[in-house]
């Protein structure tokens, strides 16, 4: 009983500020994407549908969608798989775990920002770390890989700046940074498997590790998978930072690494555009939207036990 | 044929010795309990047994084999947890077949997509054992149903159908009924020996309720401190406890615990009473025990003492007597009909047959009762 | 104790950080009650821009502000820079300042002057006299004049093992290269609202730069990757504005740098080249005449006397300042021929052209990620590049 | 019996040091490069910790300086300059303010909210929860542009108010928190209700204590993002130095394209990072405590 | 003087009625238990009690104040708690300082740093009452731990605690020794019985333990969907119950019931025996219930039947007989020493004097034995 009245006072500014933050930015964006509003202008003029077909049949942001599915679609399965296997593995020895962990963590903590510009440095295709270390594989067994001898007779790679290499180096960067963040959650998620299932699959009869992954470990982490691939998701369709780091302007050679938001940002901050700034956030929400949608469809289906 | 024998068993976690030398053999078809105070080392007994945990010392033999070093996958031994610890994403009837699937599938059978297409026939020869043993139990209904949606009562049968599958050589079982209510535990008791009844397989069961133990075993371990203090039938551990420990453990409410002397003719004097001559017992400081139910309220009881406390459980009356002279209270059975009241004077008899006389180290003293003083 | 504050930002902190180290002695001792907080730098014009405008939304204008040449006009169309008539009548001796007027015109909009130029500068070549050898280039007169003979000198660097011959700016800020080669053909970028590229000069410009980028090879590497790939010492040729000399000669490593006339698409050298550089616009919110005047006090020390002098002698840039010229003695250039490469260039000064309305800043990078695709090898037929992009431009400008 | 055979642990050692190996190579660059010579930077020499030679700061030279005045360690030099070129102080300052702020705010919405949620019955209490799990669909960064320009319209750029309004509500917070109060009996409630608390003080008296551990796994999301934030202080804070964060700090040395300042700028980039990595090495085993404990959907 | 009175209490949660109509009064110093199956909603009652749920109708009285709308912390009675609810945070003294802070203590009093130097003097008194319950609680060593720190028993002490220093009108308790062990649960139980005596403050205590309400317990209510059936002395209830479900409720074993019919001559016939007349009973079906402790083994008894099944308790040996030429199967107790062994043929006497009937609405018929035949 108590104070009838005191669940107001404690969700009405959560309320409020919900609102406000987050509920209604959507619909001024809504609104502002049919329109060609450029910060600085008294008005705008409506302009209907123009900016969504921009978005779909200009080259420029064929180029956005195909970066932005690149990076996520190997991001998220990396970084899912290798903070599973870290997590798996750690969760398995029986010392040294924790070292483990916070080096893995490690990259979680740090400013991306200015870890992209520390691989710049470390993929600068002269002083940088890597390619000078490719270089001391010259002359070596190494040479006998074509696109290894390739590299060694002229240069190796500009990871950064070749056209073809540039999505995946971003992407390796995104990997390294973000699968420590899933290793966090399967570990959390790991602790929660009573340990009683394993033993019950040894009683089973299971004898290979893989029979108990297959039989306990994975089923049970359901639940942390779905939250990991979405939050992963949500992560990798947002990456920007090193994208900017990197390459200020264009977002990449050929724009091969013009994700979604780095094209917001180009266009809305750098260009002033507003309207079509707009219209890539919808369609960026919507993106956004439908995966977490499934990820709730499948916690609502999958994983409806304990 | 399948014998269980543990010898010598110890084990230490760290510095603490859980396991102290343990011996214990188990006949064939037999069911046995584990009773004890909470950390005695009951489950960790069992997890040994199981193969769970291994021993510092010792042998487990099944059988003629000594499985000491097998892996508990192939021990053949059916585990119920206390927990059940069932597979929360498999339905029942999958939960039941996978230790089937384990041992009569191949590895590639058992691969996710294709194992079931290529290895139909068997699985569907397993599957109609899980029928069979879901009948048994009278849970065929839920079969399609996953474990998050069964009552305890239901979880701790498919828990017991996954074990029953396998046809294992014993059933260990650690407190199965711990999580149930009092009503269904009841149940769930009868129940279980009704199918070890049937099934004639070894049950070697852990439990720290003594009414469980006392109900359902043939034969009863009660173990303290990493020790077994005594094995053998329930009703012989509760008439003739080898010591202060044991008779103190199983009977509820518990036994009353005197403090006596046997002097040099070998006559034990109970509260100030002579209770009559004991051959083979040298003048010593004793402990006598006397169970509540063999403390009889009579108007002409050698002992008196006032009614300082009643407890009415409706068909019992178990009444805490001060005993008139001595500091001792001791705990009287009575029927509610004639109880007396609170503070009442009251007198009782105390039967020498049913004394249990401890040594200073807690251990039983069998005496033969010479004089046939009876109790008045 | 009446001290004034004003604030102020400039772009491109690698050319300028030393300049204003510079001129700050000299302003507070001219101006002792002045104070000058200095903002963030600006990255690159672009950034100049959009910062402004997006503070003028936000209403936290610095008090004047350093744009590119090409990016005054939007400021004064929407109001944002204010005229700078009303200071310029009070001052007595204006003229004697060194304000002469083809250097006003450069920030005259309207009939009103809004921005006095601060540095001007012009594209060249820069050249690692010691690679050069390795083509047998060893005397000024042999470089290259034509884009041909460039590409002529690649291939002879390659041959002798240089892996990067040549750099040629083509991702400068506001398009300025193609500029430069539209320019050189005597040809403007923009003809009022019209974007002409889809002129034949226009073609020759994209397929210039194809065969400079093909013939020579050329990674592509950002500019200030460039840069210091340069002043380390890797490359032959440069291709940049010379306002980099300053920072070029502070950083590079053991060699010989002579800058030298950019070439042409033709024998006789280019016809017109885009000025660049930028000018100080005042831009102060501010209603207190005090502060107002104070940034006009900045604004003018800046942009002439001892303050525009040290333009010159930190940067490559030429100072728009007759006046400053002269404080520079005559034997400066003498001294400093790596930067008097510009100022014998400045004949052929001409207009850098903004992309009018709202979408300039669009249009730049459009036409930006056109050439990239260039570079990266992405666009192999020049005409269809040519029709892409004039599409795409003249669709942003209408 | 079940545990592993000694070679086994020794493979999955190896595996993990080479992970880590990759792992910590940038971290190697920023240490080793943050102690370097200039020459040594370019010319990859100088192994980890790097000769510690005297070398000739160009730059003191141009500002007309003897050559004597300007020679300097590599090592002092670089974070003598990461300090002085940048005010890196301040922008750990402002760091500071700005994270720890928004974090105070985000706990003092988000907890009772949760708690309301979790433990007050009211009537539309099932469809604020639904908002919060929909709200947990909205990516702020997605909505970025439309939160600039009502900032921008009420003039609220460059200030501290910009960088931290928009993070003010945490519906993560809020559901992190609510499934951990769901775990907390309601006894204890109704305990400190009999013992005369108002729901105020059971909030911040009896809850909060409570979930320390929820918090510190909370504490750890929302300082990493906020301290590591780069994209939404780009855009809000448009030149005025005085309220850069330390990821914007960071910008001032990419402007400079000589090459001369790698040094201070990794020496800067090893300062912005460090703060957040010793925080998590002090709280990482509550960390992965509390983000088991308040259960994930 | 403080006496609590509630009427008519009713409480849904959403569709579903819980407490249908309750009336309860509980003199000043008794000690009350309220016992039923889970969700009965015992607790519900005791929360609408204690203030920390709202009533949709009746009220609450306290003395003689309606306290229907008061809020919890304004009707000074104090709670304890199944989970004991201490604030894990707090040390053991702050536990039970905690409300005595909030009821003498002002705002501002309270306020983290400065409130402790500002009200030096007052907290040091109330830390004297603190000192003074723990002492007779003999928790005084532990004070400065945490509850974390504490074995099950010493919480539950320190929960009483802090119930206790605010000097309450009533204590209520629901089901606060659910979480111990069997023996403490049973040591407790004498140290509340004992407690309740020397402060002789009202007790409300929930249970769905009927050995706690029953040995405890000056007045117990039974409550069956959300009714209170049954109120009075718990051997009254034991002995006379008004209602089968409350005669089955009670006891353990069960009560044994059996179908029985009542002939026009009002003569009853249970299990094909003629069990003589009862005055005031017209001919129906009718169910008789007995209890285990009333049929008796005897080789000369009316009735026959075979042992089935057997549970030995040490202390007494329940028999489960099928009685010959009926599918009905009886609990019997007898004593270890003389029951017979599973299968064995026995015989069994029923007394008429404890036979219980109930109508078919389950309601007790309550009849004079009439015809003064006596079980043979
Ligand atoms: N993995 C372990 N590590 C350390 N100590 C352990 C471990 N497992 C059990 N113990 C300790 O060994 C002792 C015996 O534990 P065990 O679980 O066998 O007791 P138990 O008799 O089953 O008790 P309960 O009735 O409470 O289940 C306890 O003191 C326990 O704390
Ligand atoms: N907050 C609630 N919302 C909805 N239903 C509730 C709520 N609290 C209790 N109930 C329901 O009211 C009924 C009575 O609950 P109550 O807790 O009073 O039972 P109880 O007699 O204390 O049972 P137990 O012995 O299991 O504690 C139950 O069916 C329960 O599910
Ligand atoms: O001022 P500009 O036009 O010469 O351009 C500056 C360069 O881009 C910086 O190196
Ligand atoms: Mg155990
Ligand atoms: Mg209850």
């Amino acid at each position: 009983m108590g104070n009838q009245r005191a669940y107001l006072w404690c969700i009405g500014p959560a309320l409020i500020l919900m609102f406000l933050i987050l509920l209604l930015p959507i619909f001024i964006a809504a609104g502002m994407s049919f329109t060609n509003y450029s910060l600085g202008n008294t008005s705008a003029d409506f302009v209907g549908l123009e900016n969504y077909e921009q978005i779909f049949t200009r080259s420029t942001y064929a180029k956005m969608f195909g970066a932005t599915f690149r990076y996520v679609f190997l991001v998220v399965p990396m970084t899912v798989g290798l903070g599973l296997g870290a997590a798996l593995l750690i969760n398995s020895l029986t010392r040294f775990g924790e070292v483990y962990k916070t080096i893995y963590f490690l990259p979680v903590m740090s400013a991306l920002i200015a870890m992209a510009i520390v691989w710049e440095f470390a993929f600068h295709p002269t002083i940088g770390i890597i390619n000078a270390t490719l270089e001391r594989g010259c002359g070596t067994f190494l040479e006998g890989w074509t696109w290894y001898a390739k590299g060694c007779a002229r240069t190796f790679p500009l990871w950064l700046t070749d056209r073809d290499y540039a999505i995946w180096t971003v992407s390796f960067i995104g990997i390294w940074q973000g699968f420590g963040f899933n290793m966090v959650l399967y570990l959390a998620g790991l602790t929660g498997i009573p340990r009683d299932l394993y033993h019950a699959a040894e009683m089973d009869g299971t004898q290979s590790a893989w029979d108990r992954f297959c039989l306990v470990t994975w089923p049970m982490l359901g639940p942390t998978t779905v939250f990991v691939v979405t939050i992963s998701f949500i992560r990798s369709f947002q990456v920007f930072d090193t994208v900017e780091a990197f390459y200020p302007q264009g977002g990449g050679p050929s724009k091969s690494v013009y994700v979604m938001m780095f094209a917001i940002y180009e266009k809305a901050i750098q260009q002033n555009l507003m309207g079509i700034g707009a219209a890539i956030t919808m369609v960026f929400l919507g993106f956004v939207m439908i995966l977490t949608l499934i990820q709730r469809w499948l916690v609502e289906r999958r994983t409806h036990y304990a | 044929m399948s014998s269980i024998s543990l010898r010598t068993i110890t084990k230490s976690f760290g510095d603490a010795m859980v396991l102290d030398g343990v011996d214990l053999d188990i006949k064939d078809g037999k069911f046995v309990t584990l009773v004890g105070p909470s950390g005695c080392g009951k489950s960790t007994l069992l997890r040994i047994l199981a193969g769970l945990e291994a021993t510092d010392a010792g042998t487990v033999t099944i059988g003629k084999r000594d499985v000491t070093q097998t892996r508990p996958s192939l021990r053949n031994l059916a585990m119920v947890f206390q927990s059940y610890a069932l597979y929360p994403h498999l339905s029942v009837a999958q939960n039941m077949l996978t230790p089937l699937l384990m041992r009569d599938l191949t590895k590639t059978q058992r691969l996710p997509v294709i194992g079931p297409l290529i290895s139909r026939a068997k699985r569907k020869a397993l599957t109609a054992q899980v029928d069979a043993v879901a009948q048994t139990l009278k849970i065929t209904e839920l079969l399609t149903r996953k474990p998050g949606q069964l009552s305890g009562g239901q979880r701790q049968r498919v828990a017991l159908g996954r074990a029953m599958v396998r046809n294992p050589v014993a059933f260990l079982m650690d407190e199965p009924l711990s999580n149930l209510d009092a009503a269904l535990r009841v149940h769930m008791r009868s129940e279980l020996t009704e199918l070890h009844r049937r099934l004639k397989t070894t049950f070697v069961y852990v439990t720290h309720d003594q009414a469980e133990a006392l109900t359902m075993s043939d034969r009863m371990a009660v173990m303290m401190g990493g020790k077994i203090l005594q094995f053998g039938r329930p009703d012989d551990i509760y008439r003739d406890p080898n010591s202060l420990a044991v008779a103190r453990f199983v009977g509820s409410p518990a036994i009353n615990t005197l403090s006596s002397e046997i002097d040099e003719q070998g006559t034990l004097t109970v509260l100030g009473e002579s209770m009559g001559r004991f051959s083979g017992l040298s003048q010593q400081s004793v402990v006598v025990g006397i169970r509540p139910e063999h403390l009889t309220l009579s108007k002409t009881g050698r002992f008196g003492g006032m009614v300082k406390h009643r407890e009415n459980l409706g068909s019992d009356v178990f009444l805490h007597l001060v005993v008139d002279g001595h500091a001792d209270v001791v705990v009287v059975r009575a029927t509610p009909a004639h109880a007396p009241a609170l503070a009442a004077q009251v007198r009782f008899t105390m039967s020498s047959d049913h004394l249990l006389i401890f040594g200073a180290d807690g251990q039983r003293l069998r005496a033969e009762h010479t004089t046939s003083k009876v109790a008045v | 104790d009446d001290k004034v504050t004003i604030e102020f930002a400039y772009p491109y902190s690698h050319l300028f950080d030393v300049t204003y180290e510079n001129i700050m002695p000299l302003f507070h001792e001219a101006h002792p009650n002045i104070d000058v907080k200095f903002r963030a730098t600006y990255e690159n014009y672009e950034d100049a821009n959009n910062t402004i405008l997006r503070e003028a939304v936000a209403g936290e204008l610095p008090d004047v502000t350093m744009q590119g040449l090409n990016r005054q006009a939007i400021l004064v169309d929407k109001g944002i820079a204010k005229p700078l008539e009303s200071f310029i009548a009070k001052e007595a001796d204006f003229a004697k300042d060194g304000y002469h007027q083809a250097m006003l015109d450069l920030g005259t909009f309207n009939d009103e002057v809004y921005g006095l130029p601060f540095s001007i500068s012009l594209p060249v070549g820069y050249y690692n006299m010691e690679v050069m050898a390795t083509a047998g280039i060893t005397d000024v007169s042999d470089l290259p004049k034509t884009w041909d003979e460039v590409i002529a000198t690649c291939r002879k660097l390659t041959d002798a093992g240089v892996d990067n011959p040549m750099f040629w700016g083509w991702n400068i800020t506001g398009n300025w290269f193609l500029q430069a080669l539209m320019w050189s053909q005597d040809t403007p970028t923009v003809i009022g609202n019209d974007f002409n590229l889809d002129s034949a000069e226009g073609l020759k410009s994209l397929e210039q730069m194809k065969a400079l980028f093909d013939g020579c090879d050329m990674q592509n590497i950002e500019w200030k990757a460039a840069l210091s790939s340069f002043s380390a010492g890797e490359i032959g040729m440069m291709f940049w504005s010379t306002s980099a000399v300053g920072a070029v000669e502070r950083s590079m490593g053991d060699f010989t740098l002579i800058t030298n006339e950019f070439p042409g698409m033709a024998a006789g050298g280019p016809l017109g080249l885009p000025a660049g550089g930028n000018a100080a616009m005042l831009t102060s919110t501010s209603q207190d005449p005090a502060v107002l005047d104070a940034a006009w006090q900045w604004l003018k020390f800046i942009t002439s006397g001892e303050g525009a002098a040290a333009v010159a002698r930190t940067t490559g840039y030429m100072p728009p300042n007759q006046a400053a010229n002269e404080i520079i003695l005559k034997d400066f250039y003498a001294e400093n021929p790596a930067k008097a490469t510009a100022v014998r260039q400045l004949p052929l000064l001409r207009d850098w052209q903004a992309y009018p309305g709202d979408n300039g800043l669009a249009a730049t990078q459009v036409i930006y990620d056109g050439l990239e695709g260039i570079v990266t090898g992405e666009y192999d037929d020049m005409a269809e590049l040519q029709e892409q992009l004039s599409e795409e431009v003249q669709d942003l400008l209408d | 019996m079940l545990n592993g055979f000694s070679t086994r642990e020794t493979v999955k050692h190896a595996v993990l040091i080479l992970g880590a190996i990759i792992v910590l190579l940038p971290f190697y660059v920023m240490l080793t490069y943050s102690f370097k010579s200039p020459h040594e930077i370019m010319t990859n020499t100088g192994g980890i910790f790097g000769a510690q030679e005297l070398f000739r700061d160009d730059y003191c030279i141009k500002r007309g300086n003897p050559v004597d005045a300007c020679m300097v360690t590599p090592f002092i030099y670089n974070y003598v300059t990461a300090f002085s070129k940048a005010p890196l102080l301040r922008y750990l300052m402002n760091g500071l303010i700005v994270t720890g702020s928004i974090f105070v705010i985000q706990v003092v919405v988000a907890l009772p909210c949760a708690y309301a949620l979790a433990k007050l019955r009211f009537w539309g209490r099932e469809a604020v929860f639904g908002l919060v799990l929909f709200c947990l669909l909205i990516p702020v960064h997605a909505i970025a542009l439309p939160l600039y320009i009502m900032l921008a319209k009420l003039g609220l750029t460059n200030s501290y108010a910009a960088l931290v309004i928009p993070w003010t509500i945490s519906v993560f917070g809020i559901f992190l928190m609510r499934q951990f109060f769901m775990t907390v009996p309601d006894d204890l409630i109704d305990a400190a209700r009999m013992d005369g608390m108002s729901e105020y003080s059971i909030i911040w008296n009896v809850m909060l204590p409570t979930a320390i551990p929820a918090l510190m796994a909370f504490a750890i999301f929302s300082v990493v993002a906020h301290w590591n934030d780069y994209f939404w202080p780009r855009i809000v804070i448009t030149g005025n130095r005085d309220l850069f964060t330390p990821p914007l700090g960071l910008r001032e040395f990419k402007g400079d394209a000589d090459g001369d300042n790698f040094g201070p700028m990794m020496a800067s980039a090893v300062v912005i990072v460090m703060p957040l990595i010793v925080a998590f090495m002090l709280a990482q085993r509550r960390f992965i405590e509390g983000i088991t404990l308040s259960g994930m959907k």
